[in-house]
Order: structure tokens, then C-alpha cells, then sequence
């Protein structure tokens, strides 16, 4: 029993978040694309989460190199339907019916919730394999969409909290009225209780848990956002304000990978 | 107690629901230049059959209707899918404080215009360091020949992108917060305004900044007395967080549409979120008949601000929770019920006005 | 549309209030045996949780009446198997299968969430009748119910706003604090927009309405609850303060006479 | 990370697991004087195990479990449905006191005594005008020939009508609030020594008043410094609200209940809280787990505090609105679950101590 991070991966998450801060882009260039183990893969996606990266990160690094060993250097995408009818776009994209896996073809945009996580619907292409491991796919892909989330709501919490220390109204920095203390207290103990039960779905990935990870960090990081933009008030809601890109996030996949009402129904099952 | 409508409500109500029927299309955003203008003509419309402003008198393009026609027209306008109301600022916080607090010379030169959306009104509160504490405000008049020049700074101003006049408070005199401030009327194609449209999260410029370097407003553009502009603006400020800027109708159709998508995309355990909104909608509803005898105004607006509020926010995010990721017909709306629990006061500042001033506890 | 008590109703609002302010315990000296229209009822039963009355009124003065014409003077109660099935305690028993009503004898004692309301299952004796108005009979057992929690939230928020004027600790009025402000105005909120539904429904007394009463006072009302425990402390949860008796009271009869969840699936099978 | 266990600890497990399969039964409540000796009784039959307090060091009557031994034991020990622990208060509260500011002679004299249930404690923290203001406590202890003497009164305290002993703090020297106050234990059967129960919403007397009327209490039952009560008090204030008095156990075993609860009763609209009960005792077990390289003390340790409180509520809720109004086996510990937000220090103190001493919020 040793329900704590490495200094290895301590160290990951410093790395990523250094290069993500000074505005790094090509994540490849840390050898993203070599992390495997769910664990790792946790440390890297809270951090994708942390600094709100866009794309098709989950399927790039996590589902597709699950399905097919390796995304080859190109952003994929992967729809599971009918649970996961859509995909978001990317360069290439696989289709999963069952254990088999088929080439795609995007036919149609959505209107997606987030106007930066651009949605398709895809057309089934030429079968690559009939015995792909889908089971496993699907629950990496929800894994690291919880960690992005934990990650989202971490920012969120951050960026919340420097606020109400620096703005003031009626003559005080508003973090000292208590309904905001309350409501930033609150988003603290979501997150903070969220995160091991995604770590914890890391280390067994039984559907049970990886699915309790993902309703945990869904709500905690959705009450995360919905504090920071009340807290923040008018300027939160504006397209300038950094706020916005966190928020319409955090909001795409509270129900992306399975609604949270989806993965109650899988917890429920597995108990 | 009785919750049936009278033979002339009725006739009313049919009236109103035949003329929807036949008249209501789908426009553009009303945040854009394009469908502003679609949305000024529709308004129009609206006017020539005096349907734009129902309750007001008849002189200034209204039918005197009772406050339960208001309601009632409402209740049939959202009900029909109609457009937005690109007036609403105007007719729901300008013109009660001109009923108020006007002249007769004022409201017959800008109530009729309104009426029509010949002229179309934003708000011009908040400042960039007086969100929910207005009575920081900076931006000054200063008296000048036949009139006051205003200088300064407001922003979060709905509908400043493209409308044509815009209302706010500026400091006259000497005195702290809530005193030496005057309730001014200005033009947003003066000569010293630079309007800044600020996209929100929906990408569109639903409000702008206005900055105001030496912009005339002449003496007829003072509502109420020089130095009494936070008790005239205060008037205002209880019509919006009360039932005229969101009228019941909204709800119950918005919650009666969550009914009809929960049908579609049956979710067991989202059952009671759903019903939840129903009820919420109609006790809204039914409250605001209650109100008909003595209308809300101050404190006991702060508790239905504070309810249709999370009402609408609860409804939507439902909404979202039912669809998922892809949400057409709902992310407006859901983007705009963020809204409510900030603007028009915060709901924690409301709950503040509820808790000292209807339950009495110590400020 | 009139909307609003008459000046009779609010008279005998008052004219209840100050009986049972002052201790006073026999309600048939007030004529409340005579009352059938159900606002009137609502007023009486809103005074009744007003003062936490215990007993099994709603039966004797609205369900019993309704089945039979009149309950006779002495306390009556009934049950409507499968979805009540069992009976507050009381002198005589009535069960209701579809429109047959019978007589009905008492089996056993259960053991119910408040102590006061000793709750007992029956077994059918001889009809009384095969066509009794029982759909009316329940609405009306649901509505009062409704009422009463009404009365009962209001109470609770009486006394609690009372306390947190009067409590002081770290040397102010636990009143000036803004989470006990924000709580209180919690439950105001909720009582103030329970309160046109229960009117509402008694105008109408169709299903749809009445529930959502049941509804809306049943969360109200526990709100209420909630936030006087939290807000007296200690001192609440002893057996010598008052509030435990409302609290029990409230608890109880919010699964009383259908559980939310029944009535939300009523509200959502008439819309 | 590794979530498995060694080889020691599963052995440890499974004793622990098979002797309470074969000795659990059922007691009556420990809030009655019958039932309180039937909790000593169980105690001393844990005791004769080793298995009364197992992290603690064998010479006091434990086996030098590890913290998570000591996890594992709980998690077995709620599971088996074993009764209330009667010694808790001075297992989870005192001792930890003792072990850090007590002395050899203490330790030596007491613990034993609290392990084998031959001194049952109570604790004597709250005053009438000192409750969630503990720093405002007026109770005194003066000095006198050999040791010190209580007066005041002490109020909600758990045990106290049953118990042997009690602690608390008393006003010993000048300074206001935190300052000149002593931890000090004394005997609740001593002269001087009024013990008043108080019924709970249950019916039961769970708490107690204390009336000190020159209580002696000798100089080495003085815990720490004279004048430096606060401090002492502290360490265990942090254990009452950290993982020391509600071990995850109690709430994975109570939410497995809740489950077959739901199983027998399945109302799908309630499904998610059940659910949500499942998942919020699973995060508290593993956020345990992972707080074991680094034990939780002071703000982090409200984190959980509130965390596990509105769960317990939450959970208990749950199964009553499943039930209604007839809830055998439930209703016992929904009453208790309503204390947890009030006792330990109120979730709003807790909430304030999060906000300022975890986010820098200022005070």
C-alpha cells in the first residue's frame, strides 16, 4: 500500500505544468505520446486539464494508442456508439461496434457545447481489427477525461481564489465576505475528494471505479465553475476573459466519455 | 381565492395568442448588427398593434392593460416561441422610473419612441470598479451651459453595441456612495462616446463599454433632482430584480420545453430535475398572481430574483444534462441563465437584503 | 382571478394562531369540524403545523369527512393501501380499497420516525361503502398535509430567526454572520414560493397541483428543518427545546401521505 | 501507487474479521445505564483481545498497529455491525492528548485503565455560552493545597452521564480567550460534581450538563503546562475532526447497507444518491489511504470534517425518503448523522478555517 504520487511523477506533473504555463505547445516533444501505465496517464491529462489545452488529447494519447498500440504521430479520434455517437474532430478516426474496430469518416459537424471541442458524427469505414481490446479503451478514455476535469477544476479553484483576493467592493477584497469563503471552501473539498477516487481508478481500472472517478470529478469540477463565475461576476462572462475557456470545458465533458447519470447506472451495476 | 380569468382577459388572451400565431418567425441574434435590426422591426410590429408595451396608457402606445393582462400577455408571448425583446431595457427599467419620477415633457418625448423601438435604450450602471457595489461609482457631470458633461467609464452595458441612447448614474456633487449622484440620459452617437462591444463566453457582443469623454446631456436629460439619481435609479433597480424583467411566462414555457425533452430522452434519474423545473416554474407563476394585489417592490423582490434565478439555471443545466455535449436549441439559453445569479445584483447580495431586511437580522 | 385570503380567512388564521399560541388544545371549540372548502382547510392546517399540533387531524378533519360526511367527534384515521399502508393512531379506522371503504382494526405498532405519531398497520373489517369518493378523499389528505408542513417551515424559521438575533458568539449576534443569513434566507425563499402551490392546489384540487404542493412543502419545509438544527447548535438537538418536536414532526410528514418521489411522478404523468 | 496489502496486514485482517463474526451482538443503547455496562462489558472483551486499541503501544494494551492496520481493523469492525465504541472519547480524544503532551506517569496510570474500559471518559469541552466560541469558556480551577479546584459549568457532554472521568479546559490564570486556560482531568464522581443528563431528540440522555462546585483535582492530573490548556487542547480538537473519530469504515459499511437498502426498495429516481452515497464514502476511504504517508492535522483535517458530516446526513436522508415514515434500523443513526455538522466545531467554522487557512482568504 503506497496510495501516493512517485517523485518521478511528481516530477512529470511539474514538468508539464512548467511548459504549459510558458505557453509550450507541442507536448510530444516530453515524450507524451510514450505514456502507457493509467497512472502516468492521470498525471498528465490533470495537467492537460489544468492549463484547459484543447484537441482530441484523450483519444490522441490514451483511447486510440489503447486500441491499436500507437496514434502514429497524428491526432485521432474515436466514437463509441451508441454510447459515444460523436467524436471530436481530428485528423483520422476509428469507429468501435463491439470488439471490432473500423476506419471512419467525419459526415457531419454538431453544435457542440463548447464551441472549441468541434463535434462530428462519423461514417464506418474498412475494419482494421475484430478483437480490440474496446473494454479497456473506453474506460482510459473516461479515466483521463476525469483527470482533465480534476485538472479544470483545479484552475478554476486557483484562478477563483487570486480573484477574490484582489478585488474589492463595498471597501473590502470580497474573499473576506464569507459567502464567497463558503462557496470557495466548497469547490476545495469537491476537488480535494474527488481526486483519489480517480488515482484510486487508476490503479485497478475496474469499470466501477474509473466510473465513480468520472462522476465525482464531473460535479466537483462543474460546482468549480459555476463558484469561479459567480465569484468573478460580469468579467467571467465575457470571451476575454481566460474564465470562459475553463468553464465551456469543463461543461463539454461533465458529459463527455458518458453522462454522469450513464456512469451512476455502471457504478450501481458493478456493486 | 380564484385563479380564473375574467370574459375580457379571456378575450385578451385570445386575441393575443391568434395575432402570435401568425406573426412569429425566428430572427437573428439580436448581438448582432443584423439582427438588432431584425429585432427593432419585429418590435415595430409588435407597436402597430399596440401589443409592444400593453400596460402602459394608451397615449403612449399602450391599451392600459391590468397587471394580469400583462402577465397574462406574457405568458402567450413566451409560450409562442417569440423573439427576444431588444427593448426590454428600456420599457422594463427606463420607463417605470419615467412613470415615476418623469416629467410629462419627457415621458411624451421618449416613452412613444421607445414604444415603437424608434429609439432602442441600454443601461449604463456598472463601472469597472462598481459591480455589485454601485455606490462606488466615478464617472462624473459636470454643469455646464444649458446642460452637464459626462466623463468616465461604464461597462457590462446590455445592448450598448448597437442601440441608440443609453441611461446611468453619474456624481454632480460633493458626498460619498449613495449621495451627489444624478440619474442622466445620453445619446450613444454623441459627440466624446467610444462604444467597445464586449464578446461574452457566446462569442456575440451582448454588452460594451462605453467611455465618456466630454459628452453633452442637456437639462431636459435629467430624470428626477440633480443629486437624487441613487433613490430615482433605486425605483429601477426593484423593477429588474422584480417581475417585469422576467415574467413568469419565460419560465413556465422554458420548463414546459424541458418537459417535452425529457419525453424525447426519457432519463429515470433525472426524472425529478425535470418536474423540479415544472414546479418551480409554476410556483413563480402562481406567486406573481398573489403579488397582483400589492406588487412586489424592494426586499421582497430580491426572493423571486433570487428563485427564477437558480430556477433558470437549474432548468437549463437539466436541459444540457439530458442532451449531453450536443445541445442544439438549449446553449443559448443555458449561456444566458449563467447570468442570472450575477446581474441586476448578485444573488449573494440579495440574499443579504432578505436576510436584514424581511427576517430583520443585524447588518 | 383574486389571488389572495379573503378577510375572513385571514381572521380565522389569527383567531387559530392565538388559540393554540395560548395553549389551547380543544379545536372543535373553534368550529373546525365544520370547515370543507378546501382553502379554508389550508388555513386551518397551516395553523395546525404552525403550532406543531400532533394527531391524526388531517384524517379527522379533511380525509374522514370527505369518505364519510363527518367524523362524529371522536379522532378518525385511514389508510390507502398499497401506497399508505398504515394509519396514525386514533380512536376509530377506516381502509380504503379503490372505491370500497371499510371499517378496520389495528395489528400492529410501528416503529415511526417521530415518536408522537405512533403509527399502527390495520386489517379490513366489514364495507361501508363501494363507492366512495376516495380519489377526492386522498387529494384532500395530501393537500392539508401540504399545509401543515407549510405551517411547520414557518415555525422553524420564526424561532430560528429569533435565536440568531438573540445567540451571540466570538462577541456578536450569530445573525451578523452572512452563512446564517444566507441559510435563513434559504428557507424564506423556499416557504415563500411553497405557499401559492398549497393555494394554488386548493383552488384547483386536481392531482397535478396538489402534489406539486406536497412537493414543494415537503423540501421546504425540511430545508427548514435543517438549517434550525444547524443554526441552534447543540442546544437543538436536545428533547427539552421545542425545535425537536417540529423537527420529528416535519421529517415524518414529509414521507407522510406519498413520498416526493410518488408525487413527482404524479406531477410529471398529468403534465 | 499500490492499493494492496502486505502479507502482516492481511493476516491481521482476517483474525480481526473472523473474531467479530464470532462474537458481534447485538447491545442495548449505550445512552442507558443497562446498556452502558453492556458497552463496557464489549469493551473489555475487545481489551482481552488486544483489539480495544490497536495502534497504541503493547505496554498500554495495544499491538503497535500500523495506521493502516488501524484502518483495516475499522473497516472490519464496521462491517461486522459491531457496537458504538463507549470508550471513544477517551480513546480518539484523550489519549492522543496524552501521548503527545502527557507525562510517563500519566500515560502509565491512565491509559491501561481506558483500554480496558475500567475508566470510561467523558469529554467536558462546550459551556452554555461556549459553543462553537470555545476560546470564550468561563469555567475556573484555582489553586489550592496539592492541585487545583473547578467551578463553572460544563455543557453537552457526551458520556457524562455514565461515564468515570471527564477532561476539559478551565480558566487558571489572567488573559483573555485563548489565553490562561489549563487541560485538566477530573473524576466526575468526585465531591463538587453535579451531572445533569440531557435527553436528545432520540429520547436518550447521549449528553450531559456538569455542574463543578470546588471540584479538587490533584496537581498530576494537570495535562501539559498550567496556562498552556489552549495548545494542548488543540492537537485533539484536529483528531476529533480528522480521521481519528469517524474512520472511513463506519461509512463504507453504512453505505453498503444503503445499497441492499435500495436493492429492496429500488425507486429509480433516488438512484443517484444512493450512488452518490457509495462513491462519497469510497473517496473518503481512499483519500484516507492516501493521507497516510503524511496524517492529516488542522485545516486539512476540516476538509474531511465537513466532507464526512454531509455525507453521513446525505447517506441517512437517502435511506429515510427510500423508507418513509417507517424506518426500522435507520432511525438511530439518522439522528446521530444531524450532529456531525454542528459538533467538532460547526461545518461553517470549518468552512471559514478552509477559506483562510487553506486559500489565503483573508480573515
Amino acid at each position: 500500500m503506497m496510495f501516493t504520487l512517485s517523485a518521478e511523477q511528481t516530477d512529470f506533473a511539474s514538468v508539464l505544468h512548467d511548459f504549459l504555463k510558458a505557453g509550450g505547445t507541442d507536448l510530444a516533444s516530453l515524450g507524451v505520446d510514450q505514456v502507457t501505465d493509467p497512472v502516468d496517464l492521470v498525471v498528465l491529462f490533470e495537467e492537460v486539464g489544468h492549463h484547459a489545452v484543447a484537441g482530441p488529447l484523450v483519444e490522441t494519447l490514451a483511447v486510440v494508442p489503447a486500441l491499436i498500440g500507437s496514434s502514429g504521430g497524428s491526432s485521432c479520434s474515436v466514437a463509441f456508439p451508441p454510447l459515444l455517437p460523436h467524436a471530436p474532430e481530428a485528423d483520422r478516426y476509428l469507429l468501435v461496434d463491439g470488439d471490432t474496430l473500423r476506419e471512419a469518416t467525419p459526415i457531419t459537424e454538431l453544435d457542440s457545447v463548447d464551441p472549441t471541442r468541434r463535434l462530428v458524427e462519423l461514417t464506418p469505414g474498412p475494419v482494421i481489427a475484430t478483437d480490440a481490446p474496446t473494454g479497456r479503451a473506453f474506460d482510459l478514455g473516461v479515466l483521463t477525461t476525469s483527470a482533465q476535469l480534476l485538472g479544470l477544476g483545479r484552475a478554476l479553484l486557483e484562478m477563483t481564489t487570486e480573484h477574490a483576493k484582489a478585488r474589492t467592493q463595498f471597501g473590502t477584497p470580497i474573499g473576506r465576505f464569507q459567502a464567497v469563503k463558503h462557496h470557495l471552501a466548497n469547490v476545495l473539498i469537491g476537488l480535494e475528494l474527488a481526486r483519489p477516487l480517480v488515482f484510486g481508478a487508476a490503479v485497478t481500472m475496474s469499470a466501477r471505479d474509473v466510473s465513480a472517478a468520472k462522476v465525482a470529478t464531473s460535479d466537483a469540477a462543474w460546482q468549480a465553475a459555476r463558484v469561479a463565475l459567480q465569484v468573478h461576476g460580469a468579467i467571467g462572462y465575457t470571451a476575454e476573459h481566460g474564465l470562459g475557456r475553463f468553464l465551456l470545458q469543463t461543461r463539454a465533458l461533465r458529459t463527455a466519455w458518458g453522462s454522469p447519470s450513464m456512469h451512476r447506472a455502471r457504478v450501481l451495476e458493478a456493486l | 381565492m380564484d385563479l380564473s380569468l375574467d370574459a375580457e382577459t379571456l378575450s385578451f388572451q385570445a386575441e393575443v395568442r391568434a395575432w402570435l400565431a401568425s406573426h412569429v418567425r425566428s430572427l437573428s441574434s439580436m448581438d448582432t448588427a443584423e439582427g438588432f435590426e431584425e429585432h427593432r422591426a419585429w418590435e415595430r410590429s409588435l407597436a402597430a398593434e399596440r401589443l409592444s408595451v400593453v400596460s402602459w396608457p394608451a397615449v403612449y402606445g399602450g391599451r392600459e392593460a391590468s397587471l394580469l393582462q400583462w402577465l397574462v400577455f406574457e405568458e402567450e408571448y413566451h409560450a409562442s416561441g417569440a423573439p427576444g425583446r431588444v427593448s426590454q431595457n428600456g420599457i422594463f427599467l427606463l420607463a417605470p422610473t419615467l412613470f415615476a419620477h418623469g416629467t410629462d415633457e419627457q415621458r411624451a418625448r421618449i416613452l412613444p419612441a421607445m414604444a415603437r423601438a424608434d429609439e432602442v435604450w441600454a443601461q449604463a450602471w456598472s463601472e469597472p470598479e462598481a459591480g455589485s457595489d454601485l455606490a462606488s461609482l466615478r464617472s462624473t457631470a459636470t454643469r455646464c451651459d444649458g446642460g452637464w458633461l459626462l466623463r468616465g467609464q461604464k461597462t457590462w452595458s446590455s445592448r450598448a453595441a448597437f442601440a441608440d441612447r443609453a441611461f446611468g448614474l453619474f456624481r454632480t456633487g460633493p458626498g460619498e456612495r449613495h449621495r451627489g449622484l444624478t440619474y442622466l440620459l445620453f445619446d450613444l452617437r454623441s459627440d466624446g462616446v467610444t462604444v467597445r462591444p464586449i464578446d461574452q463566453l457566446d462569442g456575440e457582443p451582448g454588452f460594451a463599454e462605453i467611455f465618456l469623454d466630454d459628452v453633452f446631456v442637456p437639462d431636459h436629460d435629467v430624470v428626477g433632482e440633480v443629486g437624487d439619481g441613487w433613490r430615482v435609479a433605486m425605483s429601477t433597480a426593484g423593477n429588474e430584480r422584480g417581475l417585469t424583467l422576467r415574467s413568469p411566462g419565460r419560465f413556465t414555457a422554458a420548463a414546459s420545453r424541458l418537459v417535452e425533452l425529457y419525453r424525447k430522452n426519457p432519463d429515470p434519474a433525472l426524472r425529478d430535475r425535470v418536474v423540479d423545473a415544472w414546479i418551480g416554474a409554476q410556483a413563480y407563476r402562481l406567486h406573481t398572481y398573489g403579488a397582483l394585489a400589492s406588487p412586489l417592490s424592494g426586499p421582497a423582490a430580491s426572493v423571486t430574483k433570487v428563485f427564477w434565478s437558480e430556477l433558470d439555471v437549474a432548468l437549463h443545466e437539466t436541459a444540457l444534462d439530458l442532451l449531453g455535449e450536443v445541445a442544439p436549441g438549449w446553449r443559448d439559453g443555458w449561456l444566458f441563465s449563467l447570468s442570472g445569479p450575477i446581474y441586476a445584483g448578485t444573488n449573494e447580495i440579495q440574499r443579504n437584503v432578505i436576510a436584514e431586511r424581511l427576517l430583520g437580522l443585524p447588518r
